[in-house]
């Protein structure tokens, strides 16, 4: 035979998955709650995605290609996802230049700066909504009410929240503005992709489905927010919120699902895992309830990703041959 | 003299005699004794800690060096002569003289001669393909060119040749270290001595298979006929299982090998061009090899040099 | 309580390094491997506990009786000094492979301005002799948490592929700023 | 619920092309090449020379060790050379070649069908006539099998376990062993088990083998002690650490062996050798192996003389397609990929498989991202992503906390990275070089 | 120079005297200007916040809260013409903040000067009347009219943006300082 | 090495903050304007050039053990001569640099040219050294000051040029860290073109 014959290591096949096709998965996971959004906040939400994805690929590409000279590779649609992710973090109402602004530091502080893809001790999108949020804090927090509730006079459920419960009313009184169905569907006001719980965790279960994630991280996270705050709240039910509030406002299941799950930022084990998702849980209501911000779980996931090299240092995975013998 | 000033003079004195006191106790207490030279003979080695001197880093070479009776075989390869000398003088002992080394490369198997029989589609590493067989060419022996040696090199001294697929020797910038050396799972490279004015002839070719074998896998093989052997004056080819080899310390670039050898396995580098003699060389190929022109050697780029030594 | 609002905030909110400044040197210096990072932190700590007592009596025995307070930082670099120095050769004798470990950092501690910078502050903040030693005690543990914390990054940036122009310090300093905007989300905890 | 292992593993597509095959006795070639190490150990020394006759099943060459392991002569016929010959890697190794001429068998051998189901030999006897039979593990390992029967005083094997899972994706030859031959296979396992002086054994089959599964618990019926296990289906539940721990829940401690759990792990083609050989004194020289791929009009399973080139297997099914791209020696998870088709078939061949130019070529790999798949399928609980990283970067000292050695070498991680990174390429570099350190240290 | 006991206690004696010399010296000189710069500082922001006045009477020393906080008064002649409070808050952003409120002689508020404070600078620093017009918006208010309070809670005052806690702060120091003034007029 | 060369190393070759990354605090924490940097670059070149002086001048006095503490006494005496003038004649600037002022004494420049250069050589040379490691010094933190201010404020020296609130986190911690990262990449890139 005159063809060549290919000789290489073992195995010689492989399973269908790839870098893209799992990027792809978790932006298709995000587009029920992208809809959502454009069902609520029409025509911004498109026109903040579409910047902030647009130029997060940009920025991919041109950073690869002049400052590190190396081949751009924007067919792994991680940028997208980093721009996707990014823009469901912000405003919808928030000035386009700023969004260009956290573009290029999700991307080129928060990734290109560790070398790229994989590198990245932070969640690039992450990085890039607390920058703005620190830098920009007049513009990150004035968001667009959903419901014509004046009271709310566009914060969040949470900031709301925390702002009167500081001017002394009782928290059973200003229970009435909110409606679970309302905070579960996405009638609130808040950041782009966080509004619908209820389309968030449709598209987790797709991810689930898919063999993306496992339910470890969400579940840890959620879990933890839900027995710390249900703890807080059977103190005093009229300062704590109640967990099923603290879990369907403030990004938690945006951020649990979609953000504290990253590859790239997140550790190798369950064991580590658990310990990740515990620490994110703890420190957000911990941000939550005593802190500056009403919302916490950005800052959790970034200070735990801080941790997930000490984690995958310490924690490894159940090894072959622990259990005792005989 | 007013009351504040007096104090503060008071105060500041006392403290100060009073850190005097207890840290000279103190010092007296817990004397550890570290030999102040391990310092500066660190300070003299070139801190590459590149791990050349078999020690974990500079500072471990240090410590050997002042620890030891005489530097037997502590050498430092990147610094060279000239640095042990210097620390040997530093500590009152006499360095062993070192021939400075550089590597070399005895693989002639550019992709011309040597016709790929498979191709190897496993991780780029050398080590990878020879632990997994013979290689992508019916030469066992040869070069597999996926270029474990120039990652290991510290000092960015050997590189692929894209077009003849072997690595090539900055001879400059190569401090024979011998991590390449190392490196190479199919032990192609090999420390030689540098030579009178860089002038080296060694055997470019590391394949033991019997003549025909080698011959049919790679034009440029050592085939083991021996006549290199028969024709070095000074006896310092020897052949040991079809291949031939060049004791350095014994060769004295007479040059008569080179021009011997009907595959041209022998390499001679660094050379003036020899008076072309039409037709009567047998292997042109190894003559042209050497840079032309009215150049003196010192003024060869031996960068240059190489390239055209493997791409003959 | 008011232990525990100084202790989270020592290292947490106002983290030395991550927000306070001090002690930046051993934080980009020796924080390449975790292990060395808690040998430093841990000299650091015994430091602190021990100078910050120290210069809280000397302050308030010495300084202020004698309404010399402007010798403050004199007075206070000299024993912290004489203080690191012995806890050097001490340390030397009693745990040489630690001190192999810290290396030239030990010596560095000195003029590692977190240590006098956190005798000044307590002075500063009106601090009382237990106030004080939490005080510097928690701010220690702070350096130590930012110092391990980073130390695990770097050591996990030591097998990434980070480009050439940014390796060493400029990737660390970027680390450092994205841990300090992280740590800002504590900013209000106390 | 089905039995199996409990940490990490694979759903390869199974492919098992050749399944409804019977097996089909492979004509002789005209000669054959037999090399004197197709085994774990020792390469064992050659007792002929150029231009003896020998008939098939006479020894040509001998144990030369405590791990070592007869070699015989497959074919009748003349001695033509015993130099180097390639092997399927390229490599030289000392071999056998033999001009075939005619069929004649040694003497002692019993040619006829007859199921010979009673031994009466001791355990000593039994394991002396496995080693003269040269017999070795045809799971893939080639241990000697005599070195596996002779429990280390001190120990104690409790139960044999006979690995009829064929995990890996396309082959098919201990399938068709264990419908065909059942009868013969169940006498070698209780051979096995006297040998071993236990009295039970397991047969661990994965559920993708139903017609084996029941027919082999028909038949074992009628033997105490020995039990048909269906396990799930999941790559490398062939992996004889995973089978004890599917079987019998207990984990091989790393660096132990099997023994020092209580088991002894044989394959099912071990078996059927050792049946052949105690009973009918035959030595293992032949064997069947699957020829598969997807381009093959009818992948088959043959019953092959061991020295028999590959090519002629080949040549047997159709000729290689024209679209191969990659021979494999053995399945596509563990085999390795040939580049010498004119090598032999030897004692460990359990598969020839023909992969086309599209399947066989590697994607590149791109950067890691950290999704710790490799991870969580590693059936031995390491870390591949880290082991790689290591490796590449020569870190070898520090990576011996992370256990490389246990590696067994499945191929999990780099089936499943999304990245295509050759995670089992660097590691095995560094298992060897881990394996260096410690031995260095002895 | 080798170290042996006598030769480290003298030198270090020696440099230490050599030191706190000129450094007590250095302190004899500058005591005064530093004094000065203080009160500077003081008079300054009194200056400032005050309507004119041609005479200023020495601080009145109150306790308040566990803080010691001057009021002044300013005359015109014989007529008051306004005073000057020293007040504070401890409820910034970054701790305390020192104010001084300057009233007319009927109690308006006249300007507002911030002493000292630890904000965070482009948030809470733009109480400073050189970086935003928040303090203006107290001038020529009346305690009694004006409701101290930022609007989200209620009251009358603009707070900065993203800045309502040293909003917040600002006024509690405002307050205190209206109530110091009634009870040391 | 000639005066000129003593005087302008630190510029570039030695330049403290970019090649021996010394003095790291203060060059974080006083840099969030131009003129805060620059202030604190001027406190610090004054006491580097007055320690030199001193030290080269009494280098042969002192014995190996005291060395240390006694360097430490001459240096943070002219600090605390530093302070009080400021604290005297410069309030305002005072009040900003508040702690970094003391801290010049630990600053690891003045200490590691006093240990590495004037321990070893004259007065004259030394007092150049100073002030060239403190012109390198004080260009950096006016430097990185200026970026802070012009990105976190929107204006230079004070001078605001565009009635905008810029983007804050360059006044804050992080990003102190964030610029020096970026600069140093800038520098090193810059210096390399040099060579
Ligand atoms: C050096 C070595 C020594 C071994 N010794 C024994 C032994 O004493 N007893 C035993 O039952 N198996 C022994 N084995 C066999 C292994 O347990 C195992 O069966 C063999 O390596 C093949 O297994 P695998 O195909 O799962 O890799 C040994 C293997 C090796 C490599
Ligand atoms: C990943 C892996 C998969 C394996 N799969 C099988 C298998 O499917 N069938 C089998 O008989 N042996 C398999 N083996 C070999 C067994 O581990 C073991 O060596 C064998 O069953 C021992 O029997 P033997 O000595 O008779 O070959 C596998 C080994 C490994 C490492
Ligand atoms: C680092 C940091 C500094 C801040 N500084 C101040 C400040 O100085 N003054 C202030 O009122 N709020 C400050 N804030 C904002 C508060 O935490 C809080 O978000 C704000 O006061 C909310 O009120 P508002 O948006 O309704 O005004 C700061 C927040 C952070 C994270
Ligand atoms: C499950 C999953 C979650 C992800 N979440 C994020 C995210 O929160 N932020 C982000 O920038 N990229 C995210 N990515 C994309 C990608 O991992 C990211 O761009 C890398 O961190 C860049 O190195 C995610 C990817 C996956 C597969
Ligand atoms: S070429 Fe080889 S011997 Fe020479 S410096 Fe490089 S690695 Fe060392
Ligand atoms: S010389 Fe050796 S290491 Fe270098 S490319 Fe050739 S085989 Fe690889
Ligand atoms: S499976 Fe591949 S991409 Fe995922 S962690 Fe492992 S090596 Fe990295
Ligand atoms: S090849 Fe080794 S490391 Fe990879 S999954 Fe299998 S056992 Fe684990
Ligand atoms: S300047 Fe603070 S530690 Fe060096």
């Amino acid at each position: 035979m005159d063809k060549k014959l290919i000789v290489s290591p073992s195995p010689h096949i492989h399973s269908n998955t790839s870098t893209s096709k799992l990027m792809s998965d978790v932006i298709i996971a995000l587009l029920p709650a992208f809809v959502v959004s454009i069902f609520f906040f029409g025509f911004d939400s498109l026109i903040v995605t579409a910047v902030s994805v647009v130029s997060c690929m940009l920025f991919e590409w041109l950073i690869s290609k002049y400052l590190l000279k190396k081949k751009p590779s924007l067919t792994d649609y991680s940028a997208a996802l980093t721009g996707l992710l990014l823009a469901f973090n912000l405003p919808p109402s928030l000035p386009l230049w700023i969004v260009v602004i956290g573009a290029l530091v999700a991307i080129g502080i928060g990734k290109m700066s560790f070398g790229g893809l994989g590198c990245n001790p932070f969640n690039p999108a992450l990085v890039g909504r607390v920058f703005l949020l620190i830098s920009f804090p007049t513009h990150m927090t004035s968001f667009v009410s959903t419901k014509a509730v004046d009271a709310l006079s566009g914060a969040t459920p949470l900031a709301f929240v925390k702002e009167a419960v500081k001017s002394g009313k009782p928290l059973s009184e200003l229970m009435g503005y909110f409606s679970y169905g309302d905070l579960l569907m996405g009638d609130k006001s808040g950041s782009l992709g966080e509004i619908s719980a209820a389309a968030l965790l449709l598209g987790f279960v797709y991810l689930l489905i898919r063999k993306v994630i496992t339910w470890h991280i969400p579940v840890y996270i959620l879990g933890t927010m839900f027995l710390f705050s249900g703890l807080l709240w059977l103190i005093d039910p009229e300062t704590y919120l109640d967990p099923m509030f603290q879990i369907l406002t403030g990004g938690a299941i945006l951020g649990a699902v979609y953000m504290a799950t990253d590859y790239v930022t997140s550790p190798m084990n369950n064991r580590g895992m658990l310990i990740y998702g515990v620490g994110i849980g703890v420190i957000t209501i911990l941000i939550r309830v005593w802190g500056a911000y009403p919302e916490g779980i950005s800052f959790a996931i970034l200070i735990m990703n801080a941790v997930v090299p000490l984690i995958n240092k310490y924690t490894h995975p159940r090894r072959f041959g622990m259990v005792k013998a005989k | 003299m007013n009351e504040t000033l007096l104090f503060t003079i008071l105060t500041l004195c006392a403290l100060g005699v009073l850190a005097a006191i207890v840290l000279y106790f103190v010092a007296q207490k817990f004397k550890v004794y570290e030999d102040p030279r391990i310092d500066d003979v660190e300070g003299m080695l070139p801190g590459a800690n590149c791990g050349g001197c078999g020690f974990p880093g500079c500072r471990g070479m240090a410590d050997a060096l002042v620890k030891a009776d005489d530097f037997g075989n502590l050498y430092c390869p990147v610094g060279g002569g000239a640095t042990m000398n210097a620390i040997a003088s530093y500590l009152g002992k006499a360095a062993v003289e070192k021939e400075p080394q550089v590597a070399v490369v005895r693989c002639s198997g550019a992709c011309d001669k040597r016709p790929k029989t498979n191709r190897y589609d496993g991780a780029k590493s050398c080590v990878v393909a020879a632990s997994l067989y013979a290689g992508d060419t019916a030469c066992s022996w040869g070069c597999l060119g996926l270029g474990d040696c120039e990652v290991a090199c510290d000092f960015d001294a050997i590189h692929i040749n894209p077009v003849t697929g072997l690595p090539e020797v900055d001879e400059e910038k190569c401090t024979a270290c011998g991590a390449c050396v190392k490196a190479c799972p199919k032990t192609i490279i090999e420390l030689r001595k540098k030579g009178i004015k860089n002038r080296r002839v060694f055997v470019s070719c590391v394949n033991k298979d019997k003549g025909g074998v080698a011959r049919k896998a790679c034009a440029a093989a050592c085939i083991g006929c021996g006549k290199c052997v028969k024709t070095c004056p000074f006896g310092a080819i020897t052949l040991e299982n079809n291949l031939a080899y060049i004791d350095f310390s014994v060769c004295k670039l007479c040059r008569k090998c080179v021009a011997e050898c009907p595959t041209g396995a022998i390499h001679e580098v660094n050379f003036p061009p020899r008076p072309v003699k039409p037709a009567a060389e047998p292997t042109p190929d190894t003559v042209k090899a050497v840079p032309s022109a009215e150049k003196k050697p010192e003024e060869i780029g031996l960068a240059e040099n190489q390239k055209t030594e493997t791409q003959e | 309580m008011e232990y525990l609002i100084i202790i989270i905030s020592a290292i947490f909110v106002n983290n030395i390094v991550l927000s306070q400044f001090l002690g930046i040197c051993p934080f980009l210096g020796v924080s390449t491997k975790v292990e060395t990072s808690l040998g430093m932190g841990g000299a650091v700590t015994f430091v602190m506990a021990i100078s910050s007592l120290v210069v809280y009596l000397i302050q308030y025995y010495i300084l202020v009786p004698l309404h010399i307070e402007y010798m403050q930082t004199i007075v206070f670099i000299l024993v912290i000094a004489a203080l690191v120095q012995m806890v050097e050769i001490v340390l030397k004798k009693l745990s040489p492979s630690l001190y192999q470990a810290l290396g030239i950092f030990l010596p560095l501690i000195t003029t590692n301005c977190a240590v006098l910078g956190i005798a000044i502050l307590l002075v500063q903040k009106q601090y009382n002799l237990l106030e004080s030693v939490v005080f510097a005690t928690a701010t220690a543990i702070g350096f130590t948490v930012a110092l391990v914390l980073f130390a695990g990054l770097r050591e996990r940036l030591a097998l990434a592929n980070v480009p050439a122009a940014m390796k060493g310090i400029p990737v660390a300093l970027v680390t450092a700023s994205i841990l300090a905007m992280a740590f800002m989300g504590f900013s209000g905890l106390v | 619920m089905l039995k199996t292992f409990k940490i990490g593993g694979i759903h390869p597509c199974d492919s098992k092309l050749s399944k409804g095959a019977s097996i089909e006795i492979l004509p002789l070639p005209a000669k054959v090449v037999i090399p004197a190490s197709q085994h774990i150990g020792a390469p064992a020394t050659v007792i002929v020379k150029k231009g003896d006759r020998v008939k098939a099943g006479d020894i040509i060459a001998t144990a030369s060790g405590f791990v070592s392991a007869n070699v015989h002569s497959s074919v009748s016929g003349t001695v033509q050379a015993v130099d180097m010959q390639k092997d399927a890697m390229g490599i030289a190794r000392q071999s056998v070649t033999i001009a075939v001429e005619g069929d004649e068998w040694n003497e002692t051998i019993d040619r006829s069908d007859e199921l010979v189901a009673e031994c009466n030999l001791s355990s000593k006897e039994i394991i002396d006539k496995i080693a003269a039979a040269g017999i070795v593990g045809m799971g893939g390992a080639t241990f000697p099998t005599q070195v596996k029967l002779s429990v280390p005083s001190g120990k104690k094997a409790e139960f044999l376990i006979i690995n009829g899972v064929e995990c890996e994706p396309y082959l098919t030859a201990d399938h068709r062993v264990m419908l065909e031959k059942a009868p013969q296979l169940l006498a070698g396992v209780r051979i096995l088990c006297k040998a071993l002086e236990v009295d039970r054994a397991f047969i661990g089959i994965e559920n993708n083998k139903r017609d084996a599964i029941e027919h082999l618990t028909r038949e074992a019926a009628s033997y105490p002690g020995i039990t048909v296990v269906p396990l799930k289906v999941k790559y490398p539940q062939g992996g004889e650490k995973q089978l004890i721990d599917a079987i019998v829940g207990r984990q091989v401690p790393s660096g132990a062996l099997p023994i020092d759990v209580g088991a002894v792990v044989q394959n099912v083609g071990t078996a059927l050798a050792v049946y052949e050989a105690v009973q009918k004194n035959k030595p293992l020289f032949e064997r069947v192996v699957t020829v598969t791929g997807k381009d093959f009009s009818s992948p088959k399973n043959l019953l092959v003389r061991i020295g028999t080139p590959i090519a002629s297997l080949l040549e047997y099914c159709g000729g290689i397609p024209e679209t191969t791209g990659k021979i494999i020696n053995g399945g596509p998870m563990m085999g390795r990929s040939l580049c010498n088709p004119e090598a032999p078939v030897t004692k460990g061949t359990s598969g020839i498989l023909c992969m086309n130019d599209k399947e066989a070529a590697r994607e590149p790999d791109t950067p890691c991202i950290r999704c710790a798949k490799c991870v969580s399928v590693c059936p031995m609980g390491l870390e591949p992503y880290l082991i790689n990283v290591m490796s590449r970067k020569k870190m070898f000292a520090e990576l011996e906390v992370h256990r490389p050695t246990d590696c067994i070498e499945c191929g999990s991680c780099s089936f499943t990275c999304p990245a295509h990174i050759p995670l089992l390429d660097h590691i095995r570099v560094a298992k060897g070089e881990v394996m260096k350190i410690i031995r260095s240290r002895k | 120079m080798k170290s042996s006991l006598r030769n480290m206690v003298m030198v270090l004696l020696l440099i230490s005297l050599i030191a706190s010399s000129a450094v007590g010296i250095v302190y004899q000189l500058t005591e005064e200007p530093i004094e000065q710069a203080k009160a500077n500082k003081v008079n300054q922001a009194i200056a400032e916040v005050l309507p004119p006045f041609t005479d200023l009477s020495e601080g009145k020393e109150v306790d308040c809260e566990g803080e010691i906080v001057k009021v002044y008064t300013a005359k015109s002649g014989s007529e008051i013409s306004g005073y000057a409070v020293e007040t504070f808050s401890k409820n910034g952003f970054g701790g305390m903040i020192k104010l001084m409120v300057g009233y007319m002689s009927d109690g308006t508020i006249n300007k507002i000067a911030v002493v000292s404070h630890n904000e965070t600078p482009g948030l809470g620093d733009k109480i400073e009347k050189s970086k935003s017009d928040f303090a203006l918006q107290f001038e020529g208010k009346h305690p009694d009219t004006f409701r101290l309070a930022v609007k989200k809670d209620g009251g009358d005052v603009d707070a900065i943006t993203a800045s309502t806690i040293s909003s917040r702060a600002f006024i509690d120091a405002v307050k205190r300082a209206n109530q110091i003034l009634t009870e040391n007029k | 090495m000639s005066n000129w060369q003593l005087l302008t190393k630190g510029i570039l070759k030695e330049n403290p903050t970019f090649v021996l990354m010394l003095g790291m605090c203060p060059t974080l924490g006083t840099t969030t304007s131009a003129i805060n940097g620059m202030g604190m670059g001027v406190a610090t070149m004054f006491v580097l050039i007055m320690s030199n002086i001193a030290i080269s001048l009494v280098k042969n006095l002192i014995p190996e053990k005291v060395r240390i503490p006694s360097f430490i006494v001459i240096i943070a005496s002219f600090v605390t001569v530093v302070q009080l003038c400021m604290e005297a004649y410069l309030p305002s600037l005072y009040n900003t640099l508040g702690v970094f002022i003391p801290l010049i004494v630990v600053n690891c420049i003045i200490l590691g040219r006093a240990e590495a250069f004037a321990s070893k050589n004259g007065v004259w040379a030394s007092a150049l050294d100073g002030m060239g490691i403190g012109l390198g010094f004080t260009l950096s933190l006016t430097l990185l000051g200026a970026v802070r201010e012009i990105l976190g404020s929107c204006s230079v020296f004070g001078y605001k040029f565009v009635d905008a609130d810029g983007i804050l986190v360059f006044v804050l911690a992080p990003g102190a860290f964030l610029a020096l990262g970026y600069l140093l990449v800038l520098f090193n890139k810059f210096t390399a073109k040099l060579k």
